[in-house]
């Protein structure tokens, strides 16, 4: 498949299952909103090395948010329940709380419980009061800036992380701003966050490493520098290589972030350096989500 | 026991009348003339000495013999549809058949006094308390304080039997018991000590009493608050008295309910109750509810032990059901559900039943007069007079044994509704 | 299709126990069987088609019409439906009741939504004493599910109230919020004295400055996020509390009962 | 009146009576030899029924102030188990403090015919008479509550010989219509009053000086000197504080061979070991008991669920409110007599304390060896209310019930207790000497608790079955004093018991100490204080019933 002069490999995306769930930062701003939510979600790139991946999903007017302040909504992928509500905890009791005029509630109704304020509140130290409104459980934490607020606790879901495509194009700048054009229009897309350092990734890995202590290492066969010395996949012309990856709440989601951020990708066309659209995996075996990509853009 | 001695006097007579349990009183009995010659006092005195009045029945105002009475007041049960007992003032034996009755009629008993005591059981049923008895306050109060009531006025010989005293198994000096009203004051020199020293008095009205013990209460708990005063009382009294009960060893609170005349005053005697059990978290502090005149106890004690419930029970289901607001008499009288009404006031003539366009059983002391003759009364004996008994005093841990003093030919309470549990039966 | 309706046919000489009339309870019912049901009134248990004319489909929704202040218990332990009631209620209206709504048109008697755990009960008159106090002898009051009142509450309005919101657009008589252990009582009329009496949590709205009672101390004037949701979550009923100008979240915060925990709080409107 | 009960299947260990069929003949409220000649007015076929005297429990609080305390205490108790009345019986409420009519419906539908109230207060045992005379059917009777009344403690601190102590002793038990003495926490109540919190056995009380050993030595001496059946009935110290086992094994040592009776010594026998330094220290206390025949225990087992503790040891009780449950309590410190404290609890079987408490009272059980030396209590209703025995006697004969009850429970309590290695299951006859003969023997109740000739005609019958709680819980008949009260375990007719006293000899001189002490310190005189016989007898229902004295060693 070639859509305007890129070629689209006959591969897939291999993905992964994972628990994700949602949560909204409000604040007296949307600066600050914001801010909170970038602290929140720092280095959480790769559930390896962070122990969960998140991302901002969007910014919030005030008429989305439960107290009609701006927001930004934050999702936030592990490997477990255990491991979700450790990342979650740690994160918004060190970003959310700490964050002025903040306050924090749940982005998934229903499902599993995943505690918010329900352990944060003990920062109170016996002042903490819990409301019930509408049917949902608020904790009240004085704090120095006034009160904190924090819902009792978030849902869970089910999730898939690792839908990824790789751009490879003629140089390093054609090979970021086909980035930037896919980033632009994935963001929009609800459901997902592209948990990398603005969405991409410079560095894509392999499994495995000539280092014993080392799970994983530079994925060598996309290496523009390594093409002579190693069993490559790129083709002579080809100077640069980055990974988008996309983490969802269904396939529909993923698949839909991968085709908006490809199209967008494919527009630029061979004239400005964009050759290849490919997609990393582990042969099928290790995750149960494929996302092929001639599926995706048919 | 009582004792007659020699010259017609009888010793150590107890009274039911008092609520705290005078049992030293010497009375002369000459026929049917009673009279307190040793320890009385203004309520005993009087109480004892009631003149005899009728002796006869009476139904609808005509004198008539006791069957008819009896047969009268059966067959207006036996229509009612909801029968109300009232007053409720007499001995253990009356007040059990009084519940024997109520439960086969499916009537509501309600004690004339509940609407007082109610400020003392609601806050056993809702939260409890730490409380004392008498003896304990004789030989062990170094502090006594006393909410919203003038003790000497309700239970004249109070400060006399229990504080005063000449012997005090574990205080060196009774006298030097320390005294403090809060709230109204007293009205004489009782609870002056025997060497002359006044109580201490922190005087607010009745209506403040609920803010300054919620003061008081905070203030032992070692809360600060922003205020400087309440009631007229400044912060700083109260910060000494609430010290004062921290350092006593064996501090007492009294109150009496039936003095504390506002709207929801159980929610204060949950407030000092409460204040005393956390006093006892550190050192020894215990409330001392007074009441019990004329049989109150004894009513609810027997309720109690019969039903669970104190008084405000509907029998009309089969079972007792405790309402201490939708039962009682006033409201039943009020929403037109209670269609008799029986009345029972062994001790105090004075005690009558409301006036009502309802028919009226009353079963009352003798001398009783009415606004509006009942449809049937008959004169009753009172306990510890006419007829032995036994009530309780206002601890609730001891009753009495009440001795019968003179011949007068009228019934007990229980004879009177026996009779009547009788008839019904037998038609 | 017509509302089942029970017409009172005269004021009856007893109390009415009317707790074996509940929306799920009726709405599987045959008419006939409906007609049949038994009430304790007094020493006697009696046909409810004795006490009311009846006409109309059985369904979750049912009237009472011609209602009186001795019809007691009326939708005691309701799960679900709608109970309208046209005149005044007797006492312990929606005692104990889980869900669905109770609308009276008049006033009603002393401890309305008794120890209730949810739904709604929307009384257009006033209430006697203890709306949502728990029976004597119980810890909790009401837990759960909305109580708006347009007209006046007795005392003691929120007695050991535990969770739940209680709406008064009258006035709230005096003790309001005694012993209250959470949840939440917004007064836009006046209230009386001893407000918040033995209060250990929870929370006092208050549209007037009422006398603030001697063991509540003084926090402060505050914005507070969660009015914000509190308004939000009201939005949807028929009541002054929704009307978007009541909205507000700017306060003075009393903190009390100091006798009590003291962890509980009158919040007063600024402005 | 000749009542003929044929064939029955009889348990009467009095008699070393193991399931015989035997007849059993009744006439005029007794039980006779076979009458040769006499008509038979009445004749039940028994074949295939179980037949055993009437049930008796030594130890349920049943009257007197601390109960009527914990009625009021419970309002939301009584509404949850309303009892109607029917032509014959009053209605009331039951569960865990029920009212006085129910009480007595509820044990003889069991099969019960007398219960003894172990609490009374001297002070208060004219309340306790006047609330068991409104328990219809049953016998009852009372232990009069000494060991922290002040005059007893001014008789030990000045030293004063052990016949006056007998004499007070004596004189108390006559003047509260008692069949025998309990001692509460001995010493402690009257140390609370002092705001001490704790009193050690061998701990010297504040003031007096005296310690518990003290105390309890000198009312055992006395109890054994006045010749009284029951020997001294004893609730220790430190009860329900873990580690308190070391204390019951101190207390059985230092009665010194006296005859003794420890009560609940369920909430005497926790050890303090484990992670919650909590554990038992039933096998260790059983095995102290059956060395010792001096000792009798009562069991106070715990079962689940909501009841009411009500007890004279209001310093423990104080200690335990904050576990009461729902939370609100009363305690009482009671003129210069003892005290008393209500707290309702709520026993959970997920709980570690909770469930161990009860897998404590089991062991005891089934460790003790001798069944006329150990008796089947709840100590109504502070383990649990007394309508539960049925269950309990199913725990006790049935062991596989038992094992499935025990993987119920709190694992970690589970893990902790030795239930699950004990194979004892008791017989009908071990039941029936547990909660009759042995129940008649250490009260002295000689024409109680058995089926020979001259008993009182107190008798049970059961259907058997395979679950013993079944059996226990629905008597097809139950006789009292002749008389059919209960078929299919229900009420049919309604007697009134009698009150069974003891009345020791007493030095009459003793009233020249005791006169001044209540004219100077108590509130009430003297001759106000005693209970007089036609307080019991005059409404022609009640009645005394006093039994003899022993000498030369009981039992």
């Amino acid at each position: 498949m070639i859509i305007n002069g890129v070629t689209i490999d006959e591969t897939f995306a291999e993905a992964f299952s994972m628990k994700a769930t949602r949560i909204i930062i409000t604040a007296h701003n949307s600066k600050w909103a914001m801010i909170s939510a970038q602290a929140m979600t720092g280095m959480a790139t790769s559930v390896i090395g962070c122990g969960c991946e998140a991302g901002i999903e969007r910014t919030l007017t005030p008429f989305e948010t439960p107290d009609g302040r701006p927001g930004v909504s934050v999702m936030i992928f592990a490997t477990g329940r255990k491991a979700l509500a450790k990342q979650l905890e740690n994160r918004v009791g060190q970003c959310v709380l700490t964050s002025p005029t903040s306050a924090v509630y749940a982005g998934i109704d229903g499902g599993v419980a995943l505690p918010l304020g329900k352990n944060l509140r003990y920062f109170g130290d016996g002042y903490q009061m819990s409301k019930q409104i509408g049917g949902k459980r608020y904790w009240r934490i004085p704090v120095m800036d006034g009160e904190f607020l924090a819902e009792e606790s978030t849902g869970m879901k089910e999730a898939i992380g690792g839908g990824n495509f790789l751009i490879l194009a003629e140089s390093q700048p054609q090979a970021l701003a086909a980035c930037d054009a896919a980033i632009e229009v994935m963001e929009r897309v609800r459901n997902v966050i592209l948990p990398f350092p603005g969405g991409v990734v410079g560095s894509g890995s392999k499994v495995g490493s000539k280092y014993k202590a080392l799970g994983a290492s530079t994925n060598d066969a996309f290496c523009p520098t390594l093409k002579g010395k190693t069993n490559t996949e790129l083709g002579p012309e080809i100077e640069s290589v980055m990974e988008i990856v996309i983490d969802g709440l269904t396939e529909e989601d993923i698949s839909q972030a991968m085709r908006m951020g490809i199209e967008a990708v494919c527009n630029l066309g061979t004239g400005n350096g964009v050759r290849r659209i490919t997609a990393g995996n582990y042969g099928g075996k290790l995750g149960p989500y494929h996302f092929h990509l001639r599926e995706i853009m048919s | 026991m009582t004792e007659i001695s020699d010259n017609g006097v009888f010793e150590e007579v107890p009274s039911p009348f008092c609520g705290v349990g005078t049992d030293d009183l010497a009375i002369k009995v000459v026929g049917k003339v009673v009279k307190v010659i040793k320890n009385g006092c203004r309520v005993n005195t009087p109480a004892f000495e009631q003149p005899i009045g009728d002796i006869r029945p009476r139904v609808e105002g005509k004198k008539v013999s006791l069957k008819v009475a009896i047969d009268r007041a059966a067959n207006l049960l036996r229509k009612a549809q909801l029968p109300l007992f009232g007053g409720l003032a007499t001995d253990v034996n009356g007040m059990r058949e009084t519940l024997a009755l109520a439960d086969r009629t499916g009537a509501i008993v309600d004690n004339m006094n509940f609407e007082k005591a109610l400020r003392n059981f609601r806050v056993v049923h809702d939260s409890g308390w730490i409380n004392t008895t008498l003896a304990e306050v004789k030989n062990r109060c170094d502090l006594l304080v006393v909410v919203g009531c003038d003790i000497e006025a309700l239970f004249p010989r109070f400060f006399e039997r229990y504080l005063w005293t000449e012997d005090c198994m574990f205080l060196d000096d009774p006298g030097h018991r320390t005294v403090v009203y809060l709230g109204k004051g007293p009205s004489g020199p009782a609870s002056k000590s025997p060497s002359g020293k006044p109580a201490k008095v922190l005087a607010c009205p009745n209506a403040d009493l609920p803010e300054v013990l919620a003061v008081l209460r905070a203030l032992v708990k070692g809360n600060s608050l922003d205020i400087t005063g309440v009631g007229g009382i400044s912060v700083g009294e109260l910060q000494r008295l609430a010290m004062q009960l921290k350092k006593a060893r064996y501090g007492v609170v009294t109150w009496a309910a039936g003095a504390m005349e506002f709207s929801n005053a159980d929610l204060t005697v949950e407030t000092i109750c409460q204040m005393i059990k956390e006093l006892n978290v550190t050192t020894r502090c215990s409330g001392l509810p007074l009441g019990g005149k004329n049989g109150d106890q004894t009513s609810y004690q027997v309720a109690g032990w019969q039903t669970g419930f104190p008084s405000r029970i509907d029998f009309s289901a089969g079972f007792p059901e405790y309402d201490p607001y939708l039962n009682s008499i006033e409201s039943r009288l009020a929403d037109g559900s209670g269609d008799l009404l029986l009345w029972v006031s062994a001790f105090d003539a004075e005690a009558t039943p409301p006036t009502t366009r309802l028919p009226r059983i009353v079963l009352g002391r003798s001398g009783m007069k009415f606004e509006k003759e009942p449809e049937v009364f008959i004169p009753i004996g009172t306990p510890g007079i006419d007829h032995s008994g036994h009530a309780y005093r206002t601890d609730n841990v001891v009753a009495l044994r009440l001795p019968k003093l003179r011949e007068s030919s009228l019934p007990a309470t229980s004879d009177i509704l026996a009779a009547i549990e009788q008839a019904l039966q037998e038609t | 299709m017509s509302i089942l309706t029970f017409t009172l046919r005269n004021r009856p000489d007893q109390r009415v126990d009317m707790s074996p009339l509940t929306g799920n309870m009726l709405q599987d019912m045959q008419i006939e069987d409906i007609r049949k049901l038994t009430l304790r009134c007094g020493k006697h248990k009696i046909e409810v088609a004795q006490l009311f004319d009846i006409y109309g489909d059985p369904g979750e929704e049912f009237i009472i019409r011609n209602s009186c202040n001795k019809l007691d218990y009326i939708g005691r332990e309701q799960k679900s439906g709608e109970i309208s009631v046209e005149g005044d209620a007797g006492a312990y209206l929606g005692m104990s009741m889980t869900g669905g709504k109770i609308t009276v048109i008049g006033s009603v008697g002393i401890f309305a939504a008794c120890e209730m755990k949810g739904g709604q009960i929307e009384i257009k008159g006033n209430t006697g004493d203890f709306l949502g106090g728990p029976l004597p002898g119980n810890q909790q009051g009401m837990k759960g599910g909305i109580v708006l009142v347009k007209g006046n509450v007795g005392q003691r309005a929120g007695d050991k109230m535990r969770r739940g919101m209680i709406l008064v657009e009258g006035n709230a008589d005096d003790y309001c919020g005694s012993r209250m252990t959470a949840g939440t009582i917004a007064v836009m009329g006046n209230t009386g004295r001893y407000l918040g009496y033995g209060m250990k949590r929870g929370t006092l709205l208050l549209w007037n400055r009422p006398d603030i009672p001697p063991t509540f101390n003084d926090c402060g004037s505050h914005t507070l996020t969660f009015l914000s949701l509190f308004f939000a979550s009201i939005r949807g009923l028929e009541s002054k509390f929704s009307d978007p100008v009541a909205v507000f979240n700017r306060v003075h915060r009393w903190g009390g009962d100091m006798s009590s925990s003291g962890r509980g709080e009158l919040l007063i409107k600024i402005g | 009146m000749l009542i003929k009960l044929a064939g029955g299947t009889v348990y009467d260990p009095k008699h070393g009576v193991n399931g015989e069929i035997r007849d059993i003949f009744v006439q005029d409220g007794r039980v006779v030899e076979k009458p040769s000649d006499l008509k038979i007015n009445a004749e039940y076929d028994l074949s295939g029924k179980v037949v055993m005297a009437g049930a008796i429990d030594l130890h349920t609080h049943i009257g007197g102030g601390k109960v009527n305390i914990a009625r009021t205490l419970m309002p939301e108790d009584h509404r949850a188990d309303p009892v109607h009345r029917t032509e014959l019986t009053r209605s009331g409420c039951g569960h865990a403090a029920p009212s006085t009519m129910v009480t007595g419906y509820r044990y003889a539908e069991m099969g019960y015919t007398a219960g003894f109230e172990p609490a009374l207060l001297p002070i208060n045992a004219r309340q306790a008479h006047m609330e068991m005379g409104d328990i219809p059917i049953l016998d009852k009777g009372g232990y009069v509550m000494l060991g922290s009344d002040d005059f007893l403690l001014r008789l030990m601190a000045e030293k004063k010989d052990q016949k006056a102590i007998n004499d007070y002793v004596a004189w108390t038990m006559v003047a509260a219509q008692a069949i025998g003495v309990k001692v509460v926490n001995p010493g402690g109540i009257n140390a609370f009053k002092f705001n001490q919190r704790k009193l050690d056995l061998d701990e010297n009380g504040p003031h007096y000086g005296v310690s518990p050993r003290e105390i309890l030595l000198c009312l055992a001496t006395a109890i054994k000197e006045l010749g009284v059946t029951h020997p001294l009935h004893i609730h220790g110290c430190n009860l329900g504080v873990p580690g308190n086992k070391d204390t019951t094994l101190n207390t059985i040592r230092g009665l010194e061979g006296l005859p003794a009776h420890l009560t609940h010594i369920q909430f005497h026998s926790y050890g303090n070991e484990g992670d919650f330094k909590f554990s038992s220290g039933a096998a260790e206390i059983a095995e102290l008991v059956n060395a010792n025949k001096n000792i009798s225990i009562d069991v106070g087992q715990v079962m689940f669920g909501q009841t009411v503790t009500a007890s004279g040891d209001n310093m423990r009780q104080f200690a335990n409110n904050h576990h009461a449950d729902p939370k609100k309590w009363v305690c009482m410190d009671i003129e210069c007599d003892a005290g008393c404290g209500v707290v309702p609890f709520r026993y959970k079987d997920q709980n570690f304390v909770n469930a161990l408490q009860w897998a404590i009272g089991l062991e005891t059980f089934l460790l003790v060896d001798d069944p006329w030396r150990v008796f089947l209590t709840t100590d109504h209703p502070n383990g649990a209310p007394f309508t539960t025995y049925p269950h309990l006697i199913r725990l006790l004969m049935d062991k596989s019930f038992r094992q499935d009850m025990l993987q119920t429970i709190n694992p970690s309590a589970a893990a902790m207790t030795i239930l699950g290695s004990i194979d004892r299951e008791y017989s009908l006859y071990e039941i029936a000497v547990m909660t009759r003969a042995g129940a008649a023997r250490i009260l002295g109740l000689q024409d109680r608790g058995h089926l020979g000739a001259g008993a009182a005609a107190d008798i049970t019958v059961y259907t058997p079955h395979e679950d013993k709680q079944r059996m226990f819980e629905k008597p097809d008949f139950v006789f009292k004093d002749g008389e059919l009260v209960v078929r299919d375990g229900e009420i049919v007719k309604v007697t009134w018991g009698t009150t069974h006293v003891v009345r020791p000899e007493f030095d009459n001189g003793i009233e020249k100490l005791l006169k001044p002490y209540f004219d100077r310190y108590l509130t009430m005189k003297l001759g106000n204080f005693k209970i007089y016989n036609d307080e019991i007898t005059e409404d022609g229902r009640g009645s005394l019933t006093e039994h003899p004295l022993q000498f030369g060693g009981a039992a």
